[in-house]
């Protein structure tokens, strides 16, 4: 099967995941306590039966389940999210607004992860007692255990009271001005504590497994056929072993992307970074359950695309993998 | 000491008819349709109760899927087997486990036939618990004779498998297989994975088991030499189906199938030292794939006599005189 | 001696540390290989025919392993002891290796001509186009079809009998004086085995190539070595030539080791003959006593096998001996 | 017939050798001995300093030491050495709660899915696939949210968004174990499924599972300090993760009301990831046959 079709059968098994979370999404705001005539009668200040089952003929919440279920999904299908109360403005508006925050900040920490991970697995892993061996365990114990909104706190309160070199909220400074690239520079500033705090956490699983992998490749009998052959020992390392090291930690890095994004909802709390997470914060507290609902859908899209594009990468790491 | 060969019984004591074990096939909602693998293809023959059958082939021959479909571990696509006049074959459920006391197995793998987490006396005892043989008490005497049997000592019972060599585990198969007291054992390849000087000692364990207890065996090996010195009467497969079978006296002196002569030519041996290695048969390539079978002789495509009407139809397993049957037109 | 073999190894002591203690994997081990011809190393598994291979190409890992003591030589230069930079432009250069698992002992994740190309881009600076076409040439001598198209295939793509000979092309591209070959068609069907070792003997026979084939099957041995050494637990117990050593074997493990396996035979008479044993089991390297190690399982052991290690000892023309047995008979009575 | 090299006929059966192991291994004891002193502090310190942990006992935001307090007293003038002890027991009773229900879904999820294949196997990890899709604080937010913020919906949000990781796991054990030849002795023993399923593949299969189940009640109790901390947890309930959340608006002036229980959830969460790593070496068949 060619490399083009495999990914068009993953994209097209990737659709029928969302429409599942799109069920799961309806059947959650069914089955939960309270409707959307009560948030607006809430939002109201209270209203009389009368008004309230005008409001719930007017939002079709007489009709059958199948026929809500049916309207919403279709209505989704062209991107209608629905429109929401607290905000103002139509869901999809909303999300879009917010959606390059939150990619640009869970991609940036991913990569970050994954290359800064491998890179200490790998040193690590040509000395298994050595001492970059030794960091890497503590760093891993170290990124597992701490939490994350607190290892941004503690970075705040160092560069705000000790280091000030970078800003500690929000994406951009109003003041600045100047053309793309100075605004671009600004941004990159802001970026830099969010990123390594969100980075921490994965940095430590990536290069723990990179280490791990590293260790059982180099005791691969490829490895031992390379050394065999007579090449200089980085060509074994960084051609032979370390094209086959990749594997696991690309695979975990895919799996990640859904832990990446929750994590990124507490570091974009933390720092007031204006994404999605922020905004699902604010709609959860609101109970603004449209947006809340687009958010997790859009999510999942998020993590629907980058696990394509992770088995993209995978096809071309390693030639046997064939099909999903 | 030597064994003679024991003069056969009336009745055969395993029958198997046209056995087809088929794999694959049947859609997978999200993946490839999965193409079929004809593992083994019509497949017969029949063992004299006290005897040894034995299948040689190479790896993709079938030999391992029929001893499996024997012991019923694999799903039987069609064929019968019958052991002891009773039809296996068409048993589910509550029967089948209930006649699995009538034929066991000894696998390969020393270290992975056997349970790491439990002991050696709960390896052995396990099918008489399972299938309700005896009181506990009985049980109990039955694993401490099985011990005496096979050669270990009583007081290994308590071991777990890690504690021992490849060649007591191996001893521990053959007990736990024989507990239930069956008369077939299915062995497949139970030397293959051990040292010589251990597989001589395993070997000469069976023929003195099956002279005591008038043990019936079907020999999967990939080792003529082993067939030949265990086997009563030989079948050799490939791709799924038997190509010769014979008693073993004719079939290493007279082999008639061109596969069974190059696969004995193939054998490096130590009394063959001035022997002309270039005369021999050789076979270029290795075997086609079990799932895309050519529709005449499955040998053809290696074979270096085939003719034309080789590669338009399949030649039949014919009976050539004294019970050696050989399924080759040129033959 | 009139000249200096091609490879000498002398002496060689070889000791792994282990949870249990310090294991002797490799203990006085002497063989020489002359040019041009076939070796044979043959033993149970962990008698230390596979870590003899690893110490000649200075690959035994380290740690655990160390090489202790002795010599290797490869025509005048000294193996043990030489920087790993020295050892690097040696292996796959001079001497080649090929492995016992075909599937596992090439990289999944490149084509097999650009793993072959390798070798000779590393040792011969030749130019990426020149050792793409050399390593096509090498696939064609290594009797594979379609030699252009294959160059271009995965590992995974190949049969196990394709892979080994991409195996030995890649361990001869270089042209190597020595190719170690370490149970070459263990993991081979018997049809795919003889291929494999038709193909070795015509390549020793067209590049004179001398070949040491590791191996636990004394037929194989038969069929292919010119000179053969038996080990035993770590040492080497007998060796000789072929013929000398399989028609007359003087080691009481050697005889057992003949006589254990069932033989094929051609006129197979119709009963059955219960096998030689040699009882017991391999035992653990940590522990060998002061005496010979096969001692416990000897027919033939005496009080002194059981004090002191019987020396490598000239009996006969070829063969060479370890046992007190076959040195001091008398001391039998 | 007699075997000259028996071996040693010491009994060991394999549990205690990995006990043997996981004792060895300085880390793992160290992990171990952190857990029991959190405990003792969480659950046996509250009788030694018998101080309700809502009460406000002195001037907000304290420093540690002041009058007495050890360490210090939060927004509200509580004292946060009691809110500690308090907040642990919630942490850790949520953390433990959360991953048995994720141990329990993921396990028969991936034996099920594991041991029969084709079909089942297909729609079960369809079906996991799903759950990995949906970005688990996110939807656990979102539980939350709908169906109130009880110690009772947080314990399961938690638990039902991270069993995916536990199904992963045993599936691949169960599909390498369910293909090795003592699973074919025992059925031709005459074993049903549910034997071989629970007798033969899981004891062989847990390994991998604890380790794995262990890690879970590390990541339940972030994970409920992070749903505490963005303020979706029950008020009424002191937890770790709710002191920082609380306290949060004020760490430039009183930073030690989050850092203290933050280092409170690191520590728990180390001792059981370092015990985690002895109990995967312990439980390693590779590592101990060295």
């Amino acid at each position: 099967m060619s490399f083009w079709n495999t990914i068009a059968k993953r994209v097209g098994y990737g659709l029928l995941l969302l429409v599942a979370v799109l069920v799961l999404n309806f059947i959650l705001i069914s089955i939960a306590p309270g409707d959307i005539a009560d948030t607006i009668a809430g939002d109201m200040g209270g209203a009389d039966a009368e008004v309230m089952e005008e409001i719930r003929v007017r939002y079709g919440l007489d009709q059958p389940f199948y026929v809500q279920l049916w309207r919403y999904m279709s209505r989704v299908a062209v991107l209608d999210l629905g429109y929401s109360y607290f905000f103002n403005t139509p869901v999809t508006t909303l999300i879009l607004e917010k959606l390059p925050a939150t990619l640009l900040l869970v991609f940036s920490a991913q990569i970050l992860a994954v290359i800064v991970g491998t890179f200490l697995g790998v040193v690590a892993a040509k000395k298994p007692n050595g001492i970059v061996s030794l960091t890497v365990t503590f760093l891993s114990l170290f990124g597992f255990a701490a939490p994350v909104f607190w290892t941004g706190i503690l970075l705040i309160i160092l560069f705000v009271s000790i280091f000030p070199l970078f800003p500690v909220a929000g994406m951009i400074d109003v003041t600045v001005e100047g053309g793309f690239f100075v605004r671009a520079l600004d941004v990159l500033h802001h970026l830099i504590l969010p990123m390594v705090t969100l980075a921490s956490i994965f940095l430590a699983l990536y290069s723990r497994l990179a280490r791990a992998s590293m260790l059982e490749v180099l005791g691969a009998d490829y490895v031992r056929t390379a050394r065999a052959k007579g090449l200089p020992q980085r060509t074994v390392l960084y051609k032979h072993a370390l094209r086959n090291a990749l594997g696991p930690v690309v695979t975990v890095a895919g799996l990640q992307f859904s832990a990446v994004i929750s994590g990124a909802v507490v570091v974009e709390t933390v720092f007031s970074w204006p994404g999605l997470g922020t905004l699902a914060l604010q709609s959860i507290l609101a109970r603004d359950t449209p947006t809340i609902m687009g958010i997790l859908f859009f999510s999942s899209l998020v993590v629907v695309v980058f696990n394509i594009l992770t088995d993209a990468t995978l096809r071309l790491i390693d030639p046997r993998i064939k099909t999903g | 000491m030597t064994h003679s060969v024991q003069a056969a019984p009336e009745n055969p004591s395993l029958v198997v008819r046209d056995l087809k074990v088929h794999f694959g096939g049947g859609k997978a909602v999200f993946s490839r349709d999965r193409p079929v693998v004809h593992a083994v293809d019509g497949v017969s023959f029949s063992v004299p109760g006290g005897r040894t059958f034995g299948i040689v082939g190479e790896s993709g021959s079938g030999k391992t899927t029929t001893a499996l479909a024997i012991m019923r571990l694999v799903p039987i696509t069609a064929g019968s087997v019958t052991l002891n006049g009773e039809e296996i074959s068409a048993y589910e459920g509550r029967e089948l486990r209930q006649s699995r006391r009538n034929y066991q197995i000894v696998f390969q793998d020393p270290y992975s036939s056997l349970d790491p987490r439990k002991r050696a006396a709960q390896i052995v005892r396990e099918p008489l618990d399972l299938m309700n043989i005896g009181n506990p008490r009985e049980r109990d005497e039955r694993v401490s004779e099985l011990f005496t049997q096979v050669g270990l000592r009583p007081e290994q019972k308590a071991l777990f498998p890690h504690q021992f060599s490849g060649g007591q585990r191996q001893r521990l198969g053959l007990a736990r297989a024989l507990s239930t007291r069956p008369g077939l054992i299915v062995c497949d390849e139970p030397v293959s994975a051990l040292d010589v000087a251990i597989q001589a000692q395993i070997l000469n364990l069976m023929a003195r088991l099956q002279a005591d207890l008038g043990l019936t065996y079907l020999f999967i090996s990939h080792d003529l030499g082993v067939v030949q010195h265990i086997c009563d009467e030989v079948a050799v497969m490939y791709l799924g189906q038997i190509v010769e079978q014979a008693d073993r006296v004719a079939l290493f002196s007279e082999p008639k199938h061109p596969y069974t002569k190059a696969l004995l030519a193939a054998v490096p041996s130590v009394h063959a030292t001035e022997r002309d290695r270039r005369n021999r048969v050789r076979l270029a390539g290795d075997p086609p794939s079990p799932i895309n079978l050519p529709k005449g002789c499955r040998f053809a495509s290696r074979c270096p006599m085939a003719e034309e009407r080789c590669r338009q139809s399949s030649p039949p397993l014919e009976d050539r005189g004294g019970g050696h049957k050989v399924a080759c037109f040129l033959a | 001696m009139e000249r200096a073999p091609l490879l000498s190894v002398t002496d060689v002591v070889v000791d792994f540390k282990t949870r249990h203690g310090n294991a002797r994997v490799l203990d006085q081990v002497s063989l020489a290989v002359e040019s041009g011809e076939i070796l044979g190393i043959v033993g149970e598994s962990g008698c230390g025919k596979s870590m003899t291979a690893l110490s000649i190409m200075g690959l035994v890992p380290d740690p655990p392993g160390k090489v202790t003591s002795g010599s290797i030589k490869l025509g005048d230069r000294e193996l043990v002891g030489m920087d790993q930079e020295g050892l690097r432009r040696i292996r796959g250069k001079d001497i080649g290796m090929i492995f016992q698992e075909p599937m596992t002992s090439l990289n999944p994740v490149f084509t097999v001509g650009e793993q072959i190309a390798e070798s000779l881009r590393q040792h011969e600076n030749a130019s990426p186009k020149a050792a793409m076409a050399k390593a096509v040439d090498m696939l064609r001598a290594v009797e594979i079809p379609e030699a252009e198209a294959r160059a271009k295939a995965y590992p995974h793509q190949l049969s196990g009998g394709m892979r080994q000979r991409v195996m030995i092309a890649m361990a001869l591209a270089c042209g190597p004086k020595v190719l170690i070959a370490d149970e070459p068609t263990t993991a081979l069907d018997a049809t795919v085995q003889a291929q494999i070792f038709d193909l070795l003997q015509d390549l020793q026979q067209e590049t004179g190539t001398a070949i040491v084939l590791i191996t636990h099957d004394m037929g194989a041995i038969a069929e292919l070595a010119d000179r053969v050494v038996v080990m035993y637990a770590g040492r080497v117990v007998e060796s000789g030539s072929v013929r000398d050593v399989l028609s007359r074997p003087r080691h009481p493990y050697t005889k057992g080791l003949i006589a254990c396996v069932p033989h094929l035979e051609e006129e197979p008479g119709p009963v059955r003959k219960e096998l030689l044993e040699i009882p017991g089991v391999v035992p653990a390297l940590t522990d060998l006593g002061a005496g010979c190690a096969f001692a416990p399982r000897c027919g033939e052991v005496m009080p002194k096998c059981r004090q002191q290690k019987p020396v490598l000892t000239e009996a006969g023309d070829t063969q060479c001996v370890a046992c007190w047995a076959v040195h001091e008979p008398a001391a039998a009575s | 017939m007699t075997d000259h090299a028996a071996p040693a006929l010491k009994v060991q059966h394999p549990l205690t050798e990995m006990a043997a192991m996981f004792f060895q291994n300085r880390s793992a004891v160290a992990g171990l001995a952190l857990l029991i002193s959190i405990l003792l502090f969480t659950f046996v310190g509250p009788y030694l300093y018998p101080t309700d942990p809502f009460e406000m006992v002195w001037t907000p935001l304290s420093f540690p030491g002041e009058e007495g307090f050890l360490l210090g007293t939060d927004y509200l003038g509580r004292d946060i050495l009691a809110a500690m002890m308090a907040g642990g027991q919630v942490s850790m009773a949520i953390g433990l709660a959360a991953a048995v229900i994720s141990v329990v879904i993921g396990v028969s999820v991936g034996a099920f899915a594991g041991y029969y294949g084709g079909v089942v196997e297909e729609a079960l990890m369809r079906f996991t696939e799903f759950f990995q899709v949906l970005p688990t604080l996110l939807f656990s937010m979102v539980i939350v949210a709908l169906f109130g913020a009880s110690l009772l919906t947080v314990t399961l949000a938690i638990g039902v968004v991270s069993w995916t990781a536990v199904a992963r796991v045993t599936r691949s054990e169960f599909l390498r174990i369910r293909e090795l030849e003592y699973v074919s002795a025992a059925r031709s023993g005459s074993a049903r499924d549910g034997y071989l399923i629970f007798r033969v593949i899981l004891p062989n299969a847990l390994p991998p599972i604890i380790v794995q189940a262990n890690l879970m009640v590390g990541s339940a109790i972030l994970f409920e300090a992070a749903l505490s901390f963005l303020g979706l947890s029950d008020p009424n309930i002191m937890s770790w993760g709710q002191v920082i959340g609380s306290n949060r608006p004020y760490i430039l002036d009183a930073g030690f009301a989050v850092a203290i229980p933050g280092f409170a959830i690191f520590l728990t969460v180390l001792a059981i990831s370092l015990i985690g790593d002895g109990l995967n070496d312990a439980l390693n068949p590779k590592l101990r046959q060295r």
